[in-house]
């Protein structure tokens, strides 16, 4: 699309050789945008589609105030990705993102969704951010992307060719990529499970429950301060140091401890 | 004996060491009594020892200086060596002391006519003064300890007036100095004695600061401070770079600069006026301390440097004009306040200061004879004074005010005459030596060339007869006062005290026959039997001072002329005083003398009467101002101690305190903990402000790289081909050369050309005194 | 061995050290008493050094060179020469007295003190011997730490906060040396186009641009000058000094001081020549006002320690001045007065120190009357003050006057208006005499006023077996200073000459814009033949006396060829003169200048 | 064969959208599925270079990052389950106990 932006041989500056004027920035850029299109081809335009059909869907699950709502914007956006992956001729990883990304990922976030009925009335008590602060904050979020922009732009309009290299036919596919990972890159294949051994049992150990928690620190025989720090302090004491309100204490949420029943009605066990 | 000489000052100093290392341990062993006699008996028979080697030494025929041969043959006017014979001298090279770079530095003594006569002087009184101390110290308990620091002293004398170079005799100046500090803090358990010896000894300090002055400038011109050395260098009035203007330091010539600051030293050492100040309080010292230090040996270490230094002297006009007038001044000062004192050892420590500035006002005049003859005949009387005063302390239970005494001839006799013999000296009544020393200077004060004009002849010929005029006024006063008239102290001590004890007399004696006959060494021309009876001394010290005898042109010393080159009333043709105006001079300064006696005589003749008490409320002011002394120590307190202390409060507690402490160390760490501070507000906890934070810097970090034209202007620019790309900093299209952002000129450096290759010659400019090579640091420096 | 003597003593004090800090807690005399043997036998150890020194020798004796770390170009590079010999000497001289000081001194930690000592003397000696300038930056931060831990553990009342003071001061000035040390190996690595080296005889050919001369000389004066305590950067002396234990100030006031003025010899001067020639004025400047504001100090104290604190300040003050003059004897004077000034104010903190271990107490106003009570300590007091006080005959004199002749004659083309400062730090030499008697009066003389002060018992044998070889040393250097002097002056006058010739080149090399080598500097040997007149003429005439000194030996020569001629008209026959009498009128020829 | 500016740009987009969603909203589970969505720009960025340059270690790597994700989405959830037991409140601006 940008091969047309190159092509122009530039007239030496200052002086108008040509008989039509040298074309302005502006000119150069609408001149870009209208040779893109007249060259693209069906392949461009699918790709398009998919990637503004990723890119709404990323700004649903972003905007949406229900989590539910957002987890399933967010699988929408991974298979548009994963699409966009097999344009670009890496159909392994394409099939590797709706495996893991949309598929045990985004169960996993629906499953914590649903077991903690996480709802956003929390987040309502708390004041919205005094418009003072608003305006400096928007200020801020207006100089990061500009400046991301600024770079993007920067380096796209300076190095960039539009079309890749020949690739073989097999390019991207789960025979070569599986060469390649097992091939160079082992020992980092390597790492990464061990990454993922460590991730699990991390996970295991920081999600246990309060009565398995409970058990193991009075095993281990902890202080009053250090059942406090393990978030195991007994009610009264919790209120007396003002951690938890007594409403809280009252009126437990079903969370609390999957031992006892929730409040919303159903049985225990989440 | 390998070393000649060394062992003169060697010998005392081994005994000092003996006493002070042994004495306590020998009288804590073998009792107090044989305690006291090993340590007098070490001391005096070091003394006794040197003296006896220094005669030896000065009256042997051939090896000696020809003292012998004078007695042998009795023809005096042969055997003294003339004015060609070229004077004996002994050099004695110890050791090198310090050699570094060209400063060579030997540790050398020297005896020639002048340090011969000294030590003659120093080791003859000297022992006589230790007799002396044995029965005045007798019931002390620090006896050792006492006659370890006389041994000491003299030992630093000897050194001082042996030493062959400026350096040498720098190092027993300052051992005087510290033996005086010891001995006038002797009984230092009294407060004021103590601080008496410290006050001595810093003022010697700043004579010192002059004398290391002097040394120094000397060094640097003349190369070397061997007196050889500095005499080959001052020989011929032409050449000499001493007054070369190069060497000219602040205006005037290297020799004035040197001279002046010598002579700073001298009035330290020798008490004249600005620097006096430690000698009326040195009297806080035993008596025969006073006798020998403050009177006989140390105090005239100034006038010994500057005879010794005559050729260098002479060279400087302006100092030898300075030093006259001092002396002058400081010996009519000295006289007027004696007058009215009433502690015996004061009215003597001033007629001490009053006879020095007769001494220095002969050096003043180029008269270095006659300075050293009084030298010698002061030593005598003045030491046989002070000696007696310590008898008469001694018999009146050590009370030294005289008002108090009075009536003593009839139980002292011997200390009496001798009393009198050495009064008689000092006023300068015609037989007896103090009247041919001190005529033959107030002779030399009027007749020599000064330095500025006859005017300053005048001043010094009349001050030098205003000082004789009182100094045999308040010499007999202090005699009638004490020994005629009748006992006016408490009746038990007159009747069991006062007595006069064996031992002391012996020295007083001897002392009284030095006095009276010592004059005779100096016998003027004019007076009969002349032929028979030379003026030994001048032949004596001619080798020393021939050179500046031999200046010429306006460094001329002896007898002035007109400006022809006629002689004037006073001399002949051939520059000689006629002998009528010698005895018109004798004539004059003996009737002051005797108007001053006759005045005391009145006054006091038996004990203190109506008419002085009368005499001193008609001259109040004036008596008020003598006793006082003129208040000198006040307004040296006022004007420079004070300011001095308050100055160091304020450099301590200001500077050093709050400045450099509080702003300069804590000041540094407050700001740092105020730093601390305002960012810790920063961390309150919420996580999405530290995810802002953190969002912030990483776009911060990738924008800062990314101005890096290297990383952003890599390759084509797509929207504008003509841009080239590449590194290009620009400003006004020069390429600038940031290394050198110091620059001082308007606009930046550029770049210049690549340097150039070293091989090229030094920058032209390195001819001429070119700006210092470029850049601040250079110019910093001040040119 | 001749070589190794060095390293083994570095290595000795530590394995010292550490033996005596594995010792068992409690006994500490045992502690003491292995560390005091340690540092005996370091001092018989660096006898060798004194006898097999070759005085004639240039350059550095008992050299060795191991590679330490090779990529940079760093090498444990030791040796030593005139300036060091003596320091290093006293450091082994004053450890044992300190260790055997302390054996009452220190009640608390005994071994602990002891290793922290042994350390400090390694440090010390590390600082002194070492030739590279990472490896002397090593040892002279190695030196700190016990010094911090001595002043901090075992001082008395506010010793934390003096402890941090002395520390935080020293590294503020090390660390700037650190970064010049380091941007000058980078000027060396471009000038020689790729070689790393650390080592101080290559980085001393480096010539560097004014500017960066201007720079790098500056930071290493500075960090000197702290440690000097030159006149501004001082006020960490006092408070060290007052709260450190007697052996700490001893030692701190010993040797830590000298290597303030070692390191501007060493390091300083030479590898900075034209910013030195520059700077020298301001550090003389300096120096003197030094003089005169720590003897102004000194007289208004009220606590005996601080007092001679500030007469440290003041004393040193004098021996920066010999070397801003740098001339060879003001060299040969400075390190000769650094020697006296180790062993005069040793003994007077040691003499401090014993009446603080009698009456805890160092206020003037609390003692009185001394000599009678103790008449052996006065008397060693008093030899102690007056060798401080520069009395002639002592060891403080020799030093003094060398400084002042040596800055004087031939100061002028270093400093300008000499005399004028010469004036100045003269008056030192009565201000010492101010404010040491006004010590000495109010400690030793007057009434006994406390009674306490009565019943104080004279010196010990242990007292008196630690103050006898400093006084021997003070009396003997003062009368014989020979034997030290012929060891020192052969370096400094090498010193002055590699610094005069280095000065030129710097000034013929000032326009080439960037670090060169001096073998790569044109012409170097046509242009610099006379150094002096080189500089001369930069620097314009009136801050020369070089010239000055022209006129003076031709005058000199001139006088003495008008005395020869007329010695030969005035020689008749001369009389019986006894053979070794000295002929009266022969110009003795060692007397005249050269 | 589609021109490569355009994943570029998506990409881009992506790890935007991810950056805002990450810092406006609140929510905790928000947050880590925008933090997923940051994730999976950059994978999408390394895709387009990798097959620019026909060099398959984009690709190789961007597995890693995908594993990585699920690594720590995994944790991410676990501490957020455990931080439910105790606030009940997915609000992020309350988990203040680390503050000093």
């Amino acid at each position: 699309m940008l091969s047309m932006l190159q092509a122009a041989p530039p007239p030496n500056p200052g002086t108008w050789a040509g008989s039509e004027p040298p074309p302005g920035v502006i000119a150069r850029i609408l001149g870009a945008v209208w040779d893109a299109m007249v060259t693209t081809t069906p392949a461009d335009y699918v790709f398009s589609a998919f990637a503004i059909l990723a890119i709404v869907a990323a700004i649903a699950t972003v905007t949406r105030k229900n989590p539910v709502v957002a987890a399933v914007c967010l699988v929408a956006s991974f298979f548009c990705v994963a699409i966009c992956y097999v344009m670009l001729s890496a159909t392994f990883l394409a099939a590797l993102q709706v495996l893991v990304y949309a598929g045990a990922m985004m169960v996993l976030f629906v499953f914590v969704v649903m077991v903690l009925d996480v709802d956003d009335k929390g987040a309502a008590d708390q004041p919205r951010t005094r418009s003072s602060r608003r305006g400096l904050y928007y200020g801020f979020a207006a100089v990061v992307i500009g400046i991301l922009t600024w770079i993007f732009w920067g380096t796209v309009t300076r190095q960039f060719s539009t079309t890749g290299r020949e690739v073989p036919s097999d390019f991207g596919t789960a025979q070569s990529v599986g060469r390649e990972l097992f091939g160079p890159a082992l020992f980092a294949f390597e790492a990464v499970s061990l990454l993922l051994l460590a991730a699990v049992i991390g996970a295991v150990v920081v999600a246990r429950s309060r009565r398995e928690r409970l058990k193991e620190a009075l095993a281990l025989g902890f202080s009053e301060d250090d059942m406090h720090i393990a978030g195991l302090g007994a009610a009264d004491t919790e209120v007396a140091r003002g951690d938890l309100t007594d409403e809280q204490v009252r009126r437990p949420h079903p969370a609390m401890d999957f031992g006892q029943p929730s409040a919303g009605g159903h049985e225990g066990g989440n | 004996m390998e070393h000649t000489l060394l062992w003169i000052p060697l010998f005392p100093l081994m005994g000092a060491i003996f006493n002070l290392l042994f004495g306590g341990l020998i009288k804590r062993w073998a009792g107090p009594r044989i305690g006291k006699e090993v340590a007098h008996l070490v001391a005096i028979g070091a003394v006794a020892f040197s003296c006896f080697f220094v005669f030896s030494l000065v009256m042997q025929p051939g090896h000696g200086l020809g003292f012998m041969h004078l007695l042998q043959t009795g023809n005096l006017r042969e055997i003294i060596p003339g004015p060609g014979r070229s004077g004996h001298r002994i050099v004695d090279q110890v050791y090198p002391w310090i050699v570094s770079g060209d400063t060579i530095v030997y540790f050398e003594l020297l005896l020639d006519n002048l340090s011969g006569l000294m030590c003659m002087i120093i080791t003859g009184v000297g022992l006589l003064i230790h007799i002396f101390s044995v029965g005045y110290m007798a019931n002390d308990e620090g006896y050792h300890r006492y006659f370890a620091y006389l041994n000491l002293f003299m030992a630093s004398m000897l050194i001082l007036v042996l030493g062959k170079s400026l350096v040498l005799t720098f190092v027993g100046w300052e051992g005087v100095g510290l033996c005086s500090y010891l001995l006038i803090g002797f009984w230092f358990t009294d407060e004021a004695k103590a601080t008496a010896g410290r006050k001595a000894f810093i003022t010697n300090r700043i004579g010192d600061f002059g004398v290391i002055l002097g040394m120094l400038i000397l060094f640097s011109v003349v190369g070397s401070l061997d007196y050889d050395a500095i005499r080959g260098s001052c020989a011929s009035v032409a050449d000499t770079p001493l007054l070369a203007d190069e060497t000219a330091i602040f205006g005037v010539s290297a020799a004035t600069a040197a001279t002046l600051c010598l002579f700073l030293g001298c009035t330290g050492k020798s008490a004249q006026i600005p620097l006096y100040v430690w000698l009326p309080d040195a009297m806080a010292g035993p008596t025969p301390v006073s006798a020998l230090i403050h009177a006989a040996t140390m105090v005239t270490a100034g006038i010994y440097l500057c005879v010794r230094l005559n050729f260098l002297f002479a060279l400087a006009p302006l100092t030898m004009a300075i030093i006259a007038l001092i002396g002058g001044v400081t010996a009519f000062f000295a006289a007027t306040i004696a007058i009215t004192q009433n502690d015996i050892k004061k009215v003597l420590a001033y007629s001490t200061v009053s006879q020095l500035g007769y001494m220095f006002l002969a050096v003043g005049m180029g008269a270095w004879t006659s300075a050293m003859f009084h030298v010698m005949t002061h030593a005598f009387f003045k030491a046989c004074l002070f000696l007696g005063s310590g008898a008469v302390i001694e018999a009146c239970h050590h009370n030294q005010d005289i008002r108090t005494m009075g009536g003593l001839r009839k139980k002292m006799p011997v200390t009496r005459i001798t009393f009198l013999l050495s009064c008689l000296a000092i006023a300068g009544i015609p037989p007896l030596s103090g009247f041919f020393s001190k005529d033959e200077i107030l002779l030399h004060a009027y007749v020599d060339w000064s330095a500025w004009s006859p005017g300053l002849n005048y001043a010094g010929y009349l001050l030098g007869l205003a000082a004789a005029l009182c100094t045999a006024m308040y010499m007999f006063r202090l005699y009638f006062l004490a020994f005629a008239g009748s006992w006016r102290g408490d009746s038990h001590t007159w009747e069991h005290h006062v007595k006069e004890h064996g031992i002391m007399s012996l020295p007083l004696v001897i002392l009284a026959v030095l006095a009276t006959f010592g004059g005779f060494l100096g016998y003027p021309h004019a007076l009969p039997g002349h032929d028979k009876l030379p003026h030994m001394l001048d032949a004596w010290l001619e080798p020393v001072t021939s050179i500046s005898r031999a200046f010429t042109g306006e460094y001329q010393l002896g007898v002035r002329t007109q400006l022809d080159g006629a002689p004037l009333w006073f001399a002949d043709a051939d520059r000689h005083i006629t002998a009528a105006a010698e005895f018109t001079f004798m004539g004059v300064s003996v009737a002051v003398a005797f108007v001053g006696l006759g005045l005391a005589y009145a006054l006091y003749r038996n004990g203190p009467s109506s008419q002085a008490a009368s005499w001193a409320k008609r001259l109040g002011l004036l008596h008020a101002l003598s006793r006082g002394k003129y208040f000198v120590d006040e307004i040296y307190k006022a004007l420079i101690l004070g300011p001095l202390y308050r100055l160091s409060q304020v450099l301590w507690l200001g500077v050093d305190q709050t400045i450099i402490d509080d702003l300069g160390v804590r000041g540094v760490a407050g700001t740092v903990s105020v730093i601390g501070n305002g960012v810790r507000i920063w961390h309150n906890g919420s996580l999405r402000r530290y995810l802002v934070m953190l969002v912030l810097g990483a776009t911060v970090v990738l924008g800062s790289v990314y101005c890096n034209p290297r990383v952003s202007q890599v390759g084509p620019n797509v929207l504008n081909p003509t841009d080239p790309g590449g590194l290009r900093p620009q400003q006004g299209g020069v390429p600038v050369d940031w290394s050198r952002w110091w620059y001082r000129d308007a606009d930046p450096p550029t770049a210049k050309a690549p340097a150039r290759s070293a091989a090229q010659a030094p920058r032209p400019g390195v001819q001429a005194p070119p700006v210092a090579p470029a850049g601040p640091a250079a110019r910093g420096g001040v040119r | 061995m001749k070589d190794g003597l060095l390293t083994l003593l570095l290595v000795l004090p530590i394995v010292g050290a550490v033996i005596v800090s594995t010792l068992p807690q409690k006994e500490t005399n045992l502690a003491k008493g292995v560390g005091l043997g340690v540092a005996i036998l370091q001092f018989f150890a660096s006898l060798p050094l004194l006898t097999r020194f070759d005085p004639k020798a240039v350059g550095y004796q008992f050299e060795q060179n191991v590679p330490w770390i090779e990529e940079l170009g760093i090498h444990f590079h030791v040796g030593i020469d005139g300036f060091s010999l003596w320091i290093i000497l006293l450091t082994t001289l004053l450890t044992p007295l300190c260790i055997l000081v302390a054996w009452t001194t220190i009640k608390t930690r005994g071994a602990e003190f002891v290793a922290a000592l042994l350390v400090l003397e390694a440090g010390m000696i590390g600082s002194l011997v070492s030739l590279d300038l990472i490896v002397f930056f090593t040892f002279w931060e190695l030196m700190l730490v016990p010094m911090l831990l001595i002043i901090g553990v075992w001082g008395s009342e506010q010793r934390v906060a003096a402890s941090v003071k002395f520390f935080l001061y020293t590294m503020l000035g090390s660390a700037l040396m650190l970064a010049a040390i380091i941007y000058l190996a980078v000027q060396h690595y471009n000038a020689s186009d790729g070689v790393w080296t650390f080592d101080l005889i290559a980085l001393q050919e480096v010539i560097l641009t004014p500017e960066q001369q201007l720079y790098c000389f500056w930071a290493f004066a500075l960090s000197f000058a702290i440690k000097v305590p030159l006149f501004p950067v001082h006020t960490w002396l006092p408070d060290a000094h007052t709260q450190a234990p007697t052996p700490g100030s001893v030692i701190l006031a010993g040797v830590l001081l000298k290597l303030g003025s070692y390191g501007l010899i060493r390091f300083a001067f030479p590898l900075f020549p034209l910013a030195a020639g520059e700077g020298a004025q301001v550090l003389a400047s300096l120096a003197v006002a030094g003089i005169v504001y720590g003897a102004l100090v000194a007289w208004v104290q009220t606590d005996a320690k601080r007092l001679v604190a500030y007469s440290s300040v003041s004393h040193m003050g004098f021996i920066v001045l010999g070397i801003a003059g740098f001339s060879v004897q003001g060299l040969t004077g400075a390190t000769f007065q650094s020697l006296g000034h180790g062993l005069t104010t040793g003994a007077l903190f040691m003499a401090i120190g014993m009446l603080y271990e009698r009456r805890h107490t160092r206020l003037l106003s609390e003692f009185g009357g001394l000599a009678k009570v103790m008449p052996w300590f006065t008397a060693c007091f008093m030899l102690a003050m007056l060798g401080s006080v520069g009395l002639p005959g002592l060891v403080g004199f020799v030093g003094e006057f060398l400084i002042l002749v040596g800055t004087y004659t031939h100061g002028g083309l270093m400093l300008f208006d000499v005399p004028v400062l010469l004036i100045i730090a003269a008056t030192g030499v009565v201000l010492g005499a101010v404010y040491l008697l006004h010590l000495f009066q109010k400690m030793m003389f007057g009434k006994v006023t406390h009674d306490a002060n009565a019943a104080l018992h004279d010196l010990t044998l242990r007292e008196a077996l630690v103050f006898v070889p400093v006084l021997v040393l003070i009396v003997g250097m003062g009368l014989y200073p020979k034997p030290f002097i012929e060891r020192i002056d052969p370096t400094s006058k090498a010193a002055v000459q590699s610094f005069t010739h280095k000065r030129c080149v710097s000034i013929v090399a000032s326009n080439v814009g960037r670090a060169v080598l001096a073998a790569d500097v044109a012409d170097v040997e046509s242009a610099c033949a006379e150094p002096e007149a080189v500089i001369a003429r930069t620097y314009g005439d009136q801050r020369v006396t070089t010239l000055r000194k022209k006129a003076r030996e031709a005058a000199r020569a001139r006088a003495k060829a008008a005395a020869a001629n007329r010695a030969d008209a005035e020689a008749q026959p001369a009389d019986a003169q006894p053979a070794e009498a000295q002929p009266a009128d022969a110009q003795p020829d060692r007397g005249g200048a050269k | 064969m589609v021109s490569l500016i355009s994943p570029l740009i998506l990409a881009f987009a992506l790890f935007v959208i991810g950056m805002v969603g990450v810092l406006v909203r609140r929510n905790v589970l928000i947050m880590l599925m925008s933090v997923e969505l940051m994730l999976n720009g950059a994978n999408v960025a390394l895709i387009t270079f990798s097959r620019l340059w026909g060099d398959l270690d984009g690709q190789v790597f961007s597995m890693f990052v995908i594993a990585v994700a699920a690594a720590e989405a995994a944790v991410g959830l676990a501490i957020v389950v455990s931080i439910f037991r105790t606030r009940a409140s997915a609000d992020v601006d309350q988990l203040t106990t680390l503050r000093d």
